[in-house]
């Protein structure tokens, strides 16, 4: 804390105290009652769960005394208790193992952030304006018990919707009971980058309805196709952690795109691989698919692919992993199936070195955005989700939600989707609250732990306040528990909130071994000729989906490749922009089929020629004070191509024209944290200042 | 009559009149020359010229260099910080503030013996405000023979004051 | 024994995720500048992951390496501080004074690794952000230098609390923020005077190179060098 | 024997501190306003902090140090030129010793000003000082900021002294012609000057003293504001060249703002009497000089760097050479070496319009040198990552506008206050255009009445 502030808190407390003393109530800054038992100076430790991807990472959060501003009953006051100031790894955790990423360490900005909604509100301007009025809690969970007895009066409870993300644990599985015992359907998943192409392909080839899990630390030759596992992609502090171990030995990593992410530059071997073409290239280093065949279509040599292939056999064990890019195609099943079959003909599935399955935890059945677009609800509760952000324009989300009569917002933030709400019964933050995660990887375990400090504001946990209300409606549900402590704590005794769990029985191949998928050539939206470059929209190394762009560590942390912050960027390769004459920093136009967006140009050297990736996470348009009206979105130029097997966004499947439309003198949009990209520029081009 | 005086405007005219006092059996130290420029060329202004100033100043340079020499090492060895490996009181670095403080004190006291010398000791008052129009003001501050002395300073070309 | 504070990174196993910049401004009250000051220059980050392509597509390589303040033994910021804000420490590290700092900037000059970082501004944390602050680090004010510590804090507090406890501090049981959350352990903390300490076993690596060795300006951090694959049979 | 008196001329010179006219407030008003507004701008850099200056990392210094740098340079036009001139008896420097000086003390003052603007903490610039500050801790005597204190602060006080002494003889005159308050003023001024033979002879004693410390303090000032930068070990500032090669500039610059300061005066004071083409060409030819040798350490310092090939000083090379900074690098060629050497190697146009042409080309080039020391280096150090880039902001060119209008300003009122020219120096000097007839080898009574009259006497 610093001391300016201490001394003003200070000063608030002497004067409050004297204002108690002449006995007028009204106007005054209440010194509450110490809550903890807290050693000033002395660091205590207490673990959580990182909520901000699917990995569920175990936390520790280092707590110290502090005075805080809270709200308490309607009432402002100071107060000293314990406060996360820190997050680690929790070295017991089997996920993080004492390790964290970039993004887990600013989630404790989400309990601080200074916009972050502190007190019920109801909608009070037009829907969408962002004027809210505060309200007490009795009066929202009054509010919002009226509109579920409304739709029970009606027997209409299957127009009840809840949107949440597709986070596996008690949370989810309560709210899926509540649902289905209030007579609603399935909660709604929304997630951009969504791994259900994978998941289902996997349950084609294992009978495994999941992601794997790769023994990274006893691989000797990894081959990756597109799968930013270093980055964004899946369980990345656990495989980080073993790819750390890995690299104790002498291993191979090869990694196939069309873009060098921050996975692949960290491979000894890149293959440069045309976009929806991996599967084949797989296929045939699993030798089910022509060599000759496979080069012409991939774009990838002839005699690369040989030696890929004498390297996958003989350097074992191999591991080979998909995800990303190369899935968001319209013929996603076919590569994921595909590399599922190189894994088969490495012989390690199941094995050390290959890849796992964890033992099936409970799988809530979960309904899609999609069928929630076509038959819009007329209640529907968001539960921090952002899909007008994450959609495509041609999707119409926000028009879809607008049609919605009653939109009630858990999350603790106004962004694009929650400003369309009518009611906001803000969460409180995961160090505030009961949390519980059951991640799909390795020996995933079943933690929970309880509240790291107490709540900052007059904020109340979601599944608190649904089974609050569903305890409050005219036909009540029987057989609750009252608390979501309870629920969580019911299945095994409080003491053990860290559940090894030991991986499922050896995945073998389904008995079906024929199973073959055709292979189809990825359609794209765009003509070439008049789009001619293929659009690579990525996960932000720290704002991941958009998510996070509220957070400023994350704005402020440069991206790996770029060393880019606070801004959107376009990359394009380096040579075709020497051509273009387009130079760092000019302003470029990206056009799709859907529309366009501009952003400062980043000359990248591992880039295909033929391809423009910008990283999606910026252009939000009202999403706390950090990241409204910064940068450019790209999913707002995404076409509506879908995988049909999933119904999933086939992200990567649009083509894209540029133009120059502005110099880096007029626009200095660009903000790089480095200078030079090589560290021996060529100065015999009169280049090299890259400024 | 407390002095008597002689304006010439040629310094030609003015030596002679320094001369004439000094046939006449005044004392050199007695005699004053007030000029508003440095007469270098002639006798006259030579009187006086010697002076230790040059040896002070040497000396005072040499009190300096070895006064800042032994304050520089005892203020680095107060409170010995080690940076970049150096030693604390590096001898490198310590001539460069030496030198300077050795040509300070050079320079202080050429200015404290000018200061010392030509206006704390000066007890004259004779002046004339004729002489910052370019006279030459030849004059005895100490009068005894007035006459012989007006008759020394009287010679063509100049004027004779007595105040 | 004093202690002599050291580190190793390994280039093979430093994936550039940038893990380590978000803990340290986690751990030292590092502010975020606004991106309007960012743009400026401003933006502090006391590790960065430099980032160097090799070559161009396809064949282009990439290559991470973590660079934070040396450490170095002959310091080359140290001696330029008029006001011996930047100085040597006990245990060899280059201690920052805050508060005798007066902004000189002279020792971002000096420094050729340009770990530096110079507050332009007073920092900003808007309620409740402030509630953030680790109140072991100090918070810096307006025209100050600040650098990577080497997390001075922890050690203070692990030398305390080890002294207090009549006990020898345990190899890799101090790290500082950096070398905790880094996912792949490509850092690695200790004491360079203990011989059996892992910083101490990796400082003499074949593989142990130092940034910018030919300056002289003798830093404490260990690079492993990157090894390229190759096939096993080619030896 | 009938000799004209120096009444005329001392008349000539004591009117411009008797009379004021109103060029003389417009110049003061303007500025004035200037230099306020300066002021204004580093209250709000004050207050808000350093940031609102451009420096970024990694290029901590900019514009503050360059014109620091460029002031400290343009100082040893004064009392070094002067000095050297008196050691070898130049009879031609007198009119031209107290224009010098005072350039020295105001750019010296104006130059030592910018390092505590410069500071992040400049309420605390004290600690600099040589006293235990803060818990009994000197400042780092090996810090090069140090040797600058000294070296400034030596140079500083000795140039005042070697300005104010020589000034208390025409105090007196002044004081003599005035009445009421002005007598005064100038007769505690002149200290109680009466002019004897035993006063003149302290006063030259002590100049020639001072002369002799003041050469070696005002090399070894610019070689310290060039060990600031060589002490580092910074692509293309560690070098041993620094030392000479700053020295060299700041004569260079310094002779060059000589030359303005005399034309600026000769048309203000209407001193055309004494401020002679004679003057300026000998200036001219002293530029040339330097400019020449300018040159040669350009390309000393530039061939090194390309032969060796040394790639981090390949980077600040290119960078000046064909890069970012080229422009600047190529204007600065120009200005410092092409208009000099074209306009002073020929008789015809090395008149006053040349030589003040040559001037303002070698102010600008010199301060663009100072630049492109500074901030291309410091953009481009070892490790390419952190390069950067720089460009300056209003606040800082306000204050840089204003040190230069202070200049001007302290000038025109040191004209106002001070005879700008030494009355006494230039009547001693048998100076030929000095107001007084016969010629001094026909007075038979001087020591030196056999020598032959020297050349410039006679021309």
């Amino acid at each position: 804390m610093d001391r300016r502030h201490f001394i003003k808190l200070t000063a608030i407390t002497g004067t409050s105290a004297a204002l108690t003393a002449c006995g007028n109530p009204e106007n005054q800054v209440i010194r509450f009652i110490p809550e903890d038992d807290l050693v000033p100076g002395v660091a205590t430790w207490k673990p959580s769960i990182c909520p901000l991807c699917s990995a569920g990472c175990g936390v520790i959060a280092r707590v110290m005394e502090g005075d805080a501003e809270v709200f308490r009953k309607g009432q402002a006051g100071v107060i000293r208790m314990g406060l996360a100031k820190k997050l680690e790894g929790n070295p017991e955790d089997p996920i993080s193992q004492g390790k964290l990423c970039a993004r887990g360490q600013a989630a404790i900005q989400i309990t601080y952030h200074p916009d972050r909604i502190g007190n019920p509100r109801k909608r009070s301007g037009e829907r969408g304006s962002g004027q809210f009025t505060d309200i007490t809690w009795d009066e929202a969970i009054k509010e919002l018990t009226g509109k579920l007895n409304a739709l029970t009066a009606g027997n209409d409870q299957a127009s009840l919707a809840f949107l949440t993300k597709p986070r596996r644990g008690r949370r989810l599985e309560l709210i899926a009971d509540l649902l289905q015992r209030y007579g609603a359907r399935p909660p709604v998943t929304s997630e951009l980058f969504s791994d259900e192409v994978l998941r289902r392909a996997n349950q084609l080839t294992f009978g495994e309805h999941q992601l794997p899990t790769f023994d990274l630390a006893n691989a000797r030759y990894v081959i990756s196709f597109g799968a930013d596992f270093l980055g964004t992609w899946h369980s990345v502090v656990l495989q980080s952690v073993a790819f750390g171990r890995m690299k104790q030995g002498r291993p191979k990593f090869v990694h196939v795109d069309a873009r060098l992410s921050q996975t692949a530059a960290n491979a000894d071997e890149f293959v440069a691989c045309k976009p929806g073409t991996e599967g084949l290239l797989a296929l045939a280093i699993a030798g089910e698919y022509a060599v000759d065949a496979a080069a012409e279509k991939t774009g990838v040599g002839r005699a690369t692919i040989e030696r890929l292939t004498k390297e996958f056999t003989t350097h074992g064990p191999a591991v080979a992993i998909i995800g990303g890019a190369p899935l968001a195609h319209t013929n996603g099943l076919f590569q994921a199936w595909a590399v599922n079959r190189l894994n088969l003909a490495a012989k390690t599935v199941g094995n050390p070195g290959g890849l796992t399955f964890a033992a099936s935890a409970p799988v809530v059945a979960t309904r899609s955005l999609k069928e929630l677009l076509d038959v819009p609800p007329r209640v529907l509760l968001l539960d921090d989700v952002n899909p007008v952000f994450t959609s495509p324009p041609a999707w119409k989300v926000a028009e879809a939600l607008r049609r919605v009569p009653f939109i009630v917002s858990f999350g603790s933030f106004i962004d694009e989707t929650s400003a369309l709400a009518d009611l906001i019964v803000p969460d409180h933050s995961f160090l505030e609250s009961w949390v519980d995660a059951a991640p799909e990887t390795g020996t995933a375990p079943r933690s929970k732990y309880g509240p790291v400090m107490r709540p900052l504001y007059d904020t109340r946990s979601t599944p608190d306040v649904l089974l609050q209300v569903a305890a409050g409606l005219a036909k009540p549900i029987p057989g609750l528990p009252g608390t979501f402590e309870e629920y969580v704590n019911a299945e095994r005794p409080e003491e053990n909130r860290v559940q090894h769990v030991p991986p499922g029985a050896k995945p073998r191949e389904l008995a079906n071994t024929r199973l073959t998928i055709a292979w189809t050539d990825p359609q794209f939206d765009g003509d070439t000729s008049q789009y001619p470059f293929h659009f690579m929209p990525y996960a932000s190394q720290m704002l991941f989906d958009g998510s996070l762009a509220h957070l400023p560590w994350l704005q402020e942390t440069p991206d790996p490749m770029t060393s880019a912050m606070w801004c959107s960027w376009v990359e394009i390769n380096e040579q075709k922009a020497r051509e273009l004459a387009i130079e760092q920093g000019d302003i470029i136009e990206v056009t799709s089929t859907q529309g366009s967006v501009r952003a400062p140009a980043f000359l990248n050297p591992g880039l295909a020629p033929d391809a423009v990736a910008m990283p999606v996470g910026q252009g939000h348009t009202n999403f706390t004070r950090y990241a409204t009206n910064r940068g450019v979105n790209p999913i707002s130029i995404l076409a509506p191509v879908t995988i049909p097997e999933t119904g999933t966004l086939a992200w990567s499947a649009t083509r894209v024209k540029i133009a120059k439309v502005g110099d880096k003198q007029t626009y200095d949009s660009l903000i790089l944290f480095g200078g030079a990209t090589r560290e021996r520029p060529d100065w015999t081009h009169g280049r090299g200042d890259e400024h | 009559m407390s002095a008597i005086y002689g304006l010439y405007s040629d310094p030609n005219v003015a030596q002679v009149a320094v001369n004439n006092l000094r046939a006449a059996g005044v004392p050199d130290a007695d005699i004053t020359v007030i000029s508003s420029e440095p007469f270098e060329h002639f006798e006259f202004g030579h009187r006086d010229a010697r002076t230790a100033m040059p040896w002070i100043a040497t000396a005072a340079g040499a009190a300096g260099m070895v006064a800042t020499y032994y304050l520089l090492g005892l203020s680095q060895h107060a409170w010995p910080l080690v940076t970049s490996g150096m030693p604390v009181a590096p001898l490198w670095t310590n001539l460069i503030i030496i030198f300077e403080m050795t040509m300070l004190s050079a320079i202080a006291a050429t200015v404290i013996t000018l200061i010392v010398t030509a206006f704390i000791g000066e007890r004259g008052t004779l002046y004339d405000p004729e002489v910052s129009d370019g006279y030459i003001l030849v004059g005895v501050e100490k009068t005894g023979d007035a006459g012989k002395l007006e008759s020394a300073l009287k010679i063509d070309g100049g004027r004779v004051k007595s105040i | 024994m004093p202690f002599r504070w050291g580190m190793a990174i390994d280039l093979n196993a430093c994936t550039g995720c940038e893990a380590c910049v978000t803990a340290c401004h986690a751990e030292n009250n590092i502010p975020t500048v606004s991106a309007e000051q960012a743009s400026r220059g401003r933006a502090m980050h006391w590790i960065r992951v430099e980032r160097y392509y090799e070559g161009n597509f396809p064949d282009v390589r990439v290559k991470f390496r973590p660079v934070l303040c040396q450490q170095c033994d002959n310091a080359p910021c140290e001696a330029v501080c008029p006001t011996y804000a930047a100085h040597h420490n006990e245990d060899g590290l280059n201690a920052q004074v805050y508060n005798r700092c007066i902004g000189t900037r002279y020792c971002a000059n000096a420094c050729p690794y340009n770990v530096r970082f110079f507050n332009f501004f007073n920092a900003e944390w808007p309620k409740p952000l402030h509630l953030q602050l680790n109140p072991d680090v100090s918070v810096r004010e307006v025209g100050v230098m600040e650098k990577c510590t080497f997390c001075v804090q922890r050690i203070k507090a692990a030398k305390t609390a080890a002294r207090a406890e009549h006990r020898a501090l345990v190899d890799g049981a101090l790290q500082p923020a950096c070398a905790q959350a880094c996912p792949t352990s490509a850092i690695v903390f200790g004491d360079l005077n203990d011989p059996d300490s892992r910083v101490a076993r990796l400082a003499r690596s074949p593989r142990g190179t130092r940034l910018l060795e030919d300056l002289g300006a003798e830093p404490k951090i260990t690079y492993l060098q990157k090894q390229p694959w190759h096939e096993p049979d080619a030896y | 024997m009938n000799r004209t008196l120096t009444k005329p001329f001392t008349d000539d010179m004591v009117r411009p501190v008797m009379s004021t006219t109103v060029w003389f407030w417009a110049i003061v008003l303007a500025t004035g306003t200037v230099v306020a507004s300066g002021a204004a701008a580093w209250g709000y850099q004050l207050w808000y902090g350093i940031g609102l200056s451009g420096k970024r990392w990694p290029g901590f210094w900019a514009l503050y140090l360059t014109n620091f740098v460029f002031w400290i340079g343009i100082s040893h036009a004064g009392t070094l030129i002067s000095a050297i001139l008196r050691l070898v008896n130049a009879g031609w420097r007198r009119p031209v010793t107290r224009v010098a000086e005072v350039i020295t003390v105001f750019a010296l003052m104006i130059g030592a000003m910018f390092p505590i603007i410069h500071l992040g903490r400049p309420w605390l610039a004290f600690w600099l000082f040589p006293y235990p500050s803060a818990r009994e801790i000197w400042p780092n005597f090996r810090s090069p900021l140090a040797w600058d204190f000294f070296a400034i602060n030596t140079y500083l006080t000795g140039s005042v002294l070697f300005l104010l002494l020589p000034m208390i003889p025409d105090f007196a005159l002044v004081r003599d012609r005035s009445t009421g308050w002005r007598r005064k003023f100038y007769g505690a001024l002149s200290f109680g000057w009466r002019g004897t033979t035993r006063q003149w002879n302290r006063l030259e004693s002590a100049m020639q003293i001072m002369a002799i410390a003041i050469l070696p303090v005002a090399v070894s000032v610019h070689t310290i504001v060039s060990f600031d930068f060589s002490m580092a070990n910074v692509p293309m500032w560690h070098s041993t060249i620094f030392g000479p090669y700053f020295v060299a500039g700041a004569i260079f610059s310094g002779i060059a703002a000589l030359i303005l300061a005399m034309a600026a005066l000769r048309k203000a004071l209407h001193l055309e009497k004494y401020l002679l083409p004679l003057h300026f060409e000998n200036l001219g030819k002293l530029l040339l000089l330097m400019s020449i040798l300018w040159g040669y350490f350009v390309f000393n310092e530039r061939l090194t760097v390309w032969y060796g090939n040394e790639h981090h000083e390949m980077a600040v090379f290119w960078a000046t050479q064909r890069g970012q900074y080229a422009p600047l690098y190529w204007t600065m060629v120009i200005c410092n070496f092409i208009i000099p050497i074209a306009l002073l190697s020929n008789p015809y146009t090395r008149n006053i319009i040349g030589c003040v042409v040559a001037s303002f080309g070698v102010v600008i080039g010199m301060w663009l040198e100072r630049f492109l020391i500074i901030v291309p280096s410091l953009a481009h150090k070892a490790l390419p990552y952190s390069w950067g880039t720089y460009t300056p902001t209003p606040v800082e060119l306000m204050i840089m506008a204003a040190t230069f209008a202070a200049m001007i300003l302290l000038y025109a009122l040191f004209a106002k206050f001070v005879p700008i020219i030494a009355i006494w120096e230039m009547k001693a000097g048998d100076f030929a255009h000095a107001p007084r007839q016969g010629l001094a080898a026909a007075d038979p009574h001087r020591i030196d009445a056999a020598a032959p009259a020297s050349p410039e006497a006679a021309s």
